[in-house]
């Protein structure tokens, strides 16, 4: 073994459109360890790791490779100088199965039947050898996401992979299937691959790495050995000052139940149970916070409530009134305002100018019409105050959506579903990828929301965010609630409950 | 680094890159003109001089233009609402088979101003009607509704064949038509707006129907960017998720959507039908339905530009008769040359010259 | 007088080997008996016949000759738009002073090709392939049946139609196919009375090694020893003396039928299909057209009462 | 004639009428399968027609003519490519225009240089696939029920209808058992899939494209000059869509296309021989109502109604990497 680095990047550089991506990144991995990269949404994570794996190319920089040079034009060039990559969202074709997954590319010869055989017993090695169990003929369709995760390891190892990166390969799994995960890592660096992980999780960077580095906003801001830092120095490095765990809130005043929910059961697209039998109100003048791993559930029940999800069984009460039939515009209308996780996909319509997204479900409202016609003198003349009072920039509402900051999308999110005085407020994922600035305006308009007599469901995955929030947290687990906690309940136990340990 | 998400001025983005584009497919079918030993340029000229040269070319060429502005319209509405309606053609045979039985109906109780409104109506349900399964299809079932579209295209071709052999068709007349409508049944032409201008219309039969669509554009463009429903349809096309969040329904407003772009493209009928032969004919929409695709496309969707985007192809139309006259050895079918070229540069191929624009533009505004 | 000749055809197209071809041949044989060159039209779809009618009368063509039914309303509309100018009409009749309508007694031209086709069957079966399903067409058919029959009362005819709009006078492969389950069916002549179409009937006799009958033009050329006659309707002369006519003043409107007698319609035999005409077919050819002439022999036109006596 | 005769004659004028479809259909499968939209089918089928015709004509060699009607169609297809694979641009949009521009460019080349209204001239017998008999069928003809079936259904076709019934065992065997056909599956299911396992998605793409080139170019050639023997303006009819619908019909898998196709096929042959006569109870059905029933079947499967007729998952979008 030398001690030449596994990889090596100098001066990574990356824009897309006006978007700079990576920003003159330098980073060493050293070989037979495990590197952890860390960083806020958008950071450029995902970018910088397709640069090693030939799937973007730099618009300048170098890569090494045990201390050589390479160009990586391609993902075949990659693979070709041993780097194998789990991506994000998954590279497979559900309709293969594992087998054909894991031959793509590497058939081994023009004809199928050839390369087969040898790949069923390369499979059965790498099965072995790794505890990497799954049944080569079963249709990536209908595996579970831990399993279709493993394929896509398997298809890297098969491929004689050195340096395997993951990207965010916990974030679709459950505590148990994580665990394993990072079991199979180590038997991996042991065995002399070098391993890249991404995450957001700082506890399974403190868990698994031997070194990690932190991005943010497209920079390489610090590399630190895992075992000479500290949770708190990497939340501070991630988001670049010390992070503000508490918002100054009076005591709660809860009132009566506005929303309740009686053994709601969801499905998700694929028909798999996400929510299951799960009741809990939420009280006028307080805050829910619903505290748990992305993946457990969470999404689904808000759409449920939201009428965007129709439940397969249980109840949605507003008001005491039942919501039989599932539609936003009607729970609108009822006083129920909805901010989503996704502002990209769902809150907004990047296409759309400003104005227009400040309206978006509340365009039927007598307020911005004429009879069928929209009034937009009075929708624009809305607009602007908004702007205002937001402090929404550019203070343009002609100006498409997409080309305002992720932070003042979220604002003009919040900024709609606010002001329009509704009673009871649901929230997904407040402040994700949005700056600390915003985030503190955002979480003080929370809390006068609450003080006003609002009712307010909140759920994030960070932590720190439902803890300084809420009035009350609800711990979801596996399509359950699990347990219930105060805000003052210890970080440690929320964790294991939410790691389904402890109830 | 990619150049797609580079923004560029509107002139460059609504003017310059449709007029290349433009260019780019001209230059090639004149490349056709000069294969088949013909001089590209005469037949540019002939082609200007018999769509606009005189009265009557212009009625023509306004006529034609009349057809396509009601296609291009069902087309863009279509698209509006994400949803791509290749089946204008077959929406349009049927809403002549609409406005037909109105003028059938009533051409000798009432003058051509009480059918006319009837008509429209008749036209619009028949092609809306048209329209209907497939976007059910669509809406309830998820069956793509490009393929339905072409399925229905086909099948109302069929369904019209058959009732105009069998059903409309004068006893003991050879060709398979209704019969002539009386006086009540056909649109005045619009002789008097040419004479505004000075020119004679001679026999083009450009009429009122040319009126009917300018103001259904307007309608459009009310009905797209002023309503609540136009804001409704436009989410729907560009984020079906944010749609489904803002409680806009999916079902209804595909259906509604598919509903009005067939009644547009039914409409269509109204001029060749009851504006210019005054019977309803095998085969009258003869491809305006496919036009109305590239003009939607050229027009990018916008009435203003779709009416513009109908001119022109109003005279390719019109001027390429009077070349096909003037010089026997180009066919008609040069329009349909034409017409393929400019729906592959203007519409697949948009984007071909974006990245090299974008670069000019940016060493323009650097240096 | 002045005689600016203009030609507009069907939609078939100028160089279809049958009725347009006719139509064109007689306006060559004008421009080369009398060095006056004309203009002609081929029309590729129903609406641009008028324009084109239209276009040539505006621009001072006289006569101004359409050939086939479906310029009928067109030249309706147009002669009433300039009466001065001459107009020809084939197969259609348009009643306006300006207009010579011409037709032709196809029933009698068929008849007199199913003489020979009855003759030349050796299984007692024959078959049609007509273009567009309409009356005048089933005409054609009608006549032949009653030729076919007239040699041999039991003969089978099968007919098949290719089609019910314009393109079918344009669609070769179908009426190939059509042909062929004809033949299958164990028909060994088959008529074609098509268009262009027929091109594809006469190709798959050919194929197939069986007989077929052409129509319109002397299609007897195409397949020597296949086709074993043409019924030949001379639309070329239509043509011809609508030129000759105006430029001798002597044009005359109203309707001109044109039969056997007229020799408008005949059965053609040539050198090419010489050796498939036996001398006794040649005789009851003979005879056939004399006793129609004579008047001893009535076809049924079928145009008459939409039907055909069996 | 009893009904065996009937049902025989029926049935070759199906595998007749069917071949066009198969490859054609066959070729819409390589591309879709590979997550290109093809509604340029009926342009390139159109287009190889009129190739094949022009060099038969020229060279009186009907195997040159193939190869013309291939190469026409195959260049159609790179302009597909271009557009919809390099430029990323709407493949519908891209399939319009090439059945635009082709149902134009040959009647204005035709006319101008055969002068014949688009037709071009007849071909001579040389210059044609004709028909072959197979050995013994003339023999065979009086044994009972098999005989008929051999002598007038399996013989007496052209090369390219037997050429149409290998090329679907053998696409089968291409998309099912070769690298090849692996990635292709592939790449019209999770393109990203396909490209970070090493493999060039535009280059995968365009091979498949030309796939559907070369078959459209037999469908093509088929039809003017084995079928026919000229081209004529106009002659794929709307075949290239009743394809499609044979595709969309078979649910994309090879076999069952071929059997879609002689269905339609054989509502096309049915539609010929049932003209004008009388079926019971009903009276005379109209031609029109085979003419419909091939898209009326495939509406009805699209609904749902037989079956789910899942297209690949990334048919008709362009792949991007970069936003
Ligand atoms: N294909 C793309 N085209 C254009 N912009 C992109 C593309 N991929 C990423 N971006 C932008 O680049 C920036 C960095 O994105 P990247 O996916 O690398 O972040 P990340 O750190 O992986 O975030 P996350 O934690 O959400 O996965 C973001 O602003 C994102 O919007
Ligand atoms: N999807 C997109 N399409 C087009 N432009 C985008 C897109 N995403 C971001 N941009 C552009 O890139 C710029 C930076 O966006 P980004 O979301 O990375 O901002 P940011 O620095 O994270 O701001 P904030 O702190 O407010 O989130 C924006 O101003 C916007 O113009
Ligand atoms: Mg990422
Ligand atoms: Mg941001």
């Amino acid at each position: 073994m030398t001690d030449k680095p596994a990889i090596e990047l100098v001066g990574i550089d990356k824009k897309f459109g006006a978007v700079h991506a990576n920003k003159d990144i330098n980073l060493s991995v050293a070989k037979g360890t495990i590197h952890g990269i860390i960083g806020e949404n958008g950071a450029g994570k995902s970018t910088l790791m397709s640069i090693i794996y030939g799937f973007y190319h730099a618009d300048s920089g170098e890569i090494l490779v045990n201390g050589n040079p390479v160009t990586i034009r391609d993902s075949q060039a990659a693979i070709a100088t041993g780097i194998g990559m789990v991506h994000q969202h998954f590279m497979l074709v559900d309709n293969f199965t594992v087998l054909e997954n894991i031959m793509l590319g590497a058939e081994g010869g023009m004809l199928l039947a050839r390369g087969v055989a040898s790949a069923r017993a390369e499979l059965k090695r790498l099965e072995t050898e790794y505890g990497l169990e799954v049944d080569p003929d079963a249709l990536i369709e209908e595996l579970p996401v831990g399993l279709q995760q493993r394929v896509e390891i398997l298809k890297a190892m098969y491929r004689g992979a050195e340096i395997l990166i993951l990207d965010e390969p916990t974030g679709v799994l459950t505590p148990a299937e994580a665990d394993h995960l990072f079991r199979i890592l180590k038997v991996l660096r042991d065995q002399g691959k070098t391993i890249i992980l991404i995450t957001h999780k700082l506890r399974e960077i403190m868990a698994i790495t031997d070194t990690v580095s932190v991005m943010r906003r497209g920079e390489m801001v610090a590399t630190r050995k895992t075992a000479e830092t500290t949770v708190e120095e990497l939340a501070e490095l991630m988001v670049g000052r010390r992070v503000l765990l508490r918002v100054q809130k009076g005591e709660a005043n809860p009132g009566a139940a506005v929303l309740s929910v009686r053994n709601l059961t969801v499905k998700d697209n694929r028909g798999v149970t996400m929510v299951d039998n799960v009741s809990f109100d939420v009280r006028a003048g307080e805050i829910v916070g619903i505290a748990g791993v992305a993946g457990n559930g969470q999404s689904e029940l808000l759409e449920a409530i939201a009428g965007i999800r129709k439940p397969t069984s249980g109840e949605i009460l507003l008001d005491g009134q039942t919501i039989d039939k599932a539609d936003p515009a009607r729970l609108r209308d009822l006083g129920l305002a909805h901010i989503p996780e996704d502002r990209h996909h769902m809150g907004l319509v990047l296409k759309f100018e400003e104005y227009e997204n400040s309206v978006l479900g509340y365009h039927r409202h007598p307020a911005y019409s004429k009879g069928p016609l929209l009034d937009l003198e009075a929708i624009r003349k809305d607009a602007m105050e908004k702007i205002e009072r937001y402090d929404i920039r550019p203070p343009n509402p002609r100006l498409k959506t997409a080309n305002f900051s992720g932070g003042n999308q979220q604002k003009i999110v919040v900024a709609r579903e606010i002001e329009r005085d509704p009673k009871m407020l649901i929230i997904g994922q407040p402040t994700r990828g949005v700056d600390i600035g915003a985030i503190e305006f955002i979480h003080r308009r929370i809390i006068e929301m609450r003080d006003a007599g609002k009712a307010i469901l909140l759920v994030s995955v960070e932590l720190d965010e439902i803890r300084s929030l809420s009035d009350r947290i609800l711990v979801m687990f596996a399509g359950h609630v699990v347990g219930e906690k105060t805000p003052d309940a210890g970080e440690q136990t929320l964790g294991l409950m939410m790691a389904g340990i402890a109830a | 680094m990619s150049t797609a998400s580079v923004p560029l001025p509107n002139w460059i983005n609504y003017g310059l890159i449709p007029i290349l584009n433009l260019t780019v497919a001209f230059l090639i079918s004149g490349f056709v003109v000069w294969l088949i030993g013909e001089s590209p340029l005469d037949a540019l000229s002939l082609l200007i001089q018999g769509a606009l040269g005189n009265g009557e070319g212009i009625g023509f060429t306004l006529y034609y233009a009349t057809s396509f502005i009601f296609t291009g319209l069902s087309v863009a509405v279509a698209i509006h609402a994400g949803l791509f309606n290749i089946g204008s053609e077959g929406q349009a045979y049927l809403g002549g088979l609409g406005c037909a039985l109105v003028a059938l109906a009533l051409d000798r109780y009432v003058p051509w101003y009480v059918t006319m409104p009837i008509a429209v109506i008749g036209a619009g349900l028949f092609g809306a009607a048209w329209a209907f399964i497939p976007a059910f299809l669509q809406a309830k079932r998820g069956s793509h509704i490009v393929i339905t579209t072409i399925m229905f295209n086909y099948i109302g071709a069929a369904l019209m064949v058959y009732l105009l052999v069998h059903v409309l068709i004068v006893p003991g007349k050879m060709a398979p038509e209704t019969r002539t409508f009386l006086q009540g049944g056909q649109l005045p032409k619009l002789g008097w707006v040419m004479q505004l201008f000075g020119a004679k219309l001679g026999a083009a039969p450009f009429n009122v129907s040319f009126i009917i669509a300018l103001v259904v554009s307007y309608l459009v463009w009310l009905l797209v960017w002023r309503t609540k429903l136009g804001f409704e349809m436009r989410t729907l096309g560009v984020s079906p998720t944010a749609a489904a969040y803002a409680g806009i329904p999916y079902a209804r407003t595909v259906i509604i959507a598919m509903l009005l772009s067939g009644a547009l493209a039914g409409m269509m009928a109204l001029n060749p039908v009851m504006g210019s032969s005054a019977r309803l004919q095998v085969e009258f929409v003869g491809g305006a339905g496919f036009v109305g695709i590239a003009v939607s496309l050229m027009g990018r969707n916008h009435p203003l530009g779709i009416i513009m985007a109908a001119i022109l192809f109003g005279i390719l139309y019109q001027g390429g008769d009077w070349i096909s006259f003037e010089m026997p050895n180009i066919t008609r079918e040069m329009i349909l040359v034409i017409q393929g070229l400019v729906i592959l540069f203007a519409g697949a191929l948009e984007y071909m010259f974006r990245p090299a624009i974008v670069r000019l533009y940016q060493q323009f505004k650097r240096g | 007088a002045d005689v600016k000749p203009a030609l507009v055809y069907g939609t078939g197209g100028k160089f279809d080997k049958s009725f347009n071809e006719a139509a064109y041949n007689g306006a060559e044989k004008f421009k080369t008996e009398t060095g006056i060159a004309y203009r002609d039209f081929e029309p590729t779809g129903d609406t641009q016949g008028e324009q084109a009618i239209r276009n040539f009368a505006s621009r001072g063509f006289n006569p101004v000759v359409a050939v086939s039914f479906a310029w009928t309303s067109a030249i309706e509309k147009v002669a009433a738009e300039f009466p001065d100018t001459k107009f020809i009409i084939v197969d259609s009749v348009v009643d306006k002073p300006n207009v010579r309508s011409v037709v032709y007694k196809e029933e009698e031209g068929s008849y007199l090709v199913g003489v020979l086709a009855g003759m030349a069957s050796k299984t007692g079966k024959v078959g049609f392939v007509g273009g567009m399903d309409i009356p005048l067409i089933r005409k054609f058919e009608c006549g032949y049946e009653q030729g076919a029959r007239s040699v041999k009362a039991d003969i089978e005819v099968f007919q098949n139609m290719t089609g019910t709009t314009g393109a079918a006078w344009n669609d070769p492969v179908r009426g190939g196919e059509l042909a062929k389950n004809q033949i299958d069916q164990g028909a060994d002549v088959v008529y074609a009375a098509a268009g262009a179409t027929g091109l594809g009937v006469l190709q798959t006799a050919a194929d197939n090694k069986k007989l077929s009958i052409g129509v319109d033009s002397n299609q007897n050329h195409l397949h020597p020893g296949s086709v074993l006659t043409s019924m030949v309707k001379r639309v070329d002369l239509a043509v011809y003396n609508a030129y000759n006519d105006t430029k001798n003043d002597k044009f005359t409107g109203g309707v001109q039928a044109l039969g056997v007698k007229e020799d408008g319609v005949g059965a053609a035999i040539d050198d090419n299909n010489k050796s498939l005409i036996t001398p006794e077919m040649q005789a009851a050819v003979d005879k056939a057209k004399a006793d129609i002439i004579a008047g001893t022999v009535k076809v049924h036109d079928y145009t008459s009462d939409n039907a055909c006596p069996k | 004639m009893d009904y065996y005769d009937i049902l025989i004659n029926v049935l070759s004028s199906t595998i007749r009428l069917s071949i066009p479809l198969i490859f054609t259909a066959l070729a819409g499968l390589f591309s879709e399968r590979a997550g290109i939209f093809d509604i340029g089918l009926e342009g390139k089928m159109l287009g190889s027609a009129f190739a094949a015709a022009c060099v038969a004509y020229l060279t009186d060699s009907a195997w040159l003519g193939l190869g013309a009607g291939i190469l026409c169609s195959v260049a159609l297809s790179l302009v597909h490519g271009f557009a919809s694979i390099t430029n990323r641009g709407n493949q519908i949009v891209s399939g319009v225009a090439i059945n635009f521009f082709i149902a134009g460019i040959t009647i204005v080349l035709g006319q101008a240089w055969f002068g014949q209204g688009g037709r071009t001239p007849q071909l001579s017998p040389d210059s044609r696939f004709a028909r072959i008999i197979l050995p013994g069928a003339d023999a065979a003809r009086d044994i009972p029920i098999v005989g008929p079936l051999y002598a007038n259904v399996i013989s007496g076709n052209n090369i390219l209808t037997y050429l149409a019934f290998l090329a679907v065992p053998f696409s089968w065997w291409v998309l099912y058992r070769t690298r090849f056909g692996l990635r292709l599956r592939a790449v019209g299911e999770n393109p990203g899939a396909v490209d970070t396992a090493g493999i060039s998605v535009a280059w995968l793409r365009y091979r498949a494209v030309m796939c559907a080139g070369i078959l459209c170019g037999f469908a093509g050639t088929y039809l003017a000059i084995a079928q026919s023997a000229a081209f004529i303006k106009d002659m794929s009819a709307g075949k290239g869509y009743i394809a499609l619908a044979a595709l969309v019909f078979a649910k994309w898998k090879p076999v069952p296309v071929m059997f879609a196709c002689l269905l339609f096929g054989f509502l096309d042959a049915l539609a010929n021989f049932m003209q004008g006569k009388q079926v019971p109870l009903i009276g005379e059905v109209p031609v029109q109502v085979f003419q419909a029933l091939p898209y009326v079947l495939t509406c009805v499967l699209l609904a749902g109604f037989i079956g789910v007729a899942t297209p690949p998952k990334a048919g008709g979008v362009p792949y991007t990497k970069e936003r």
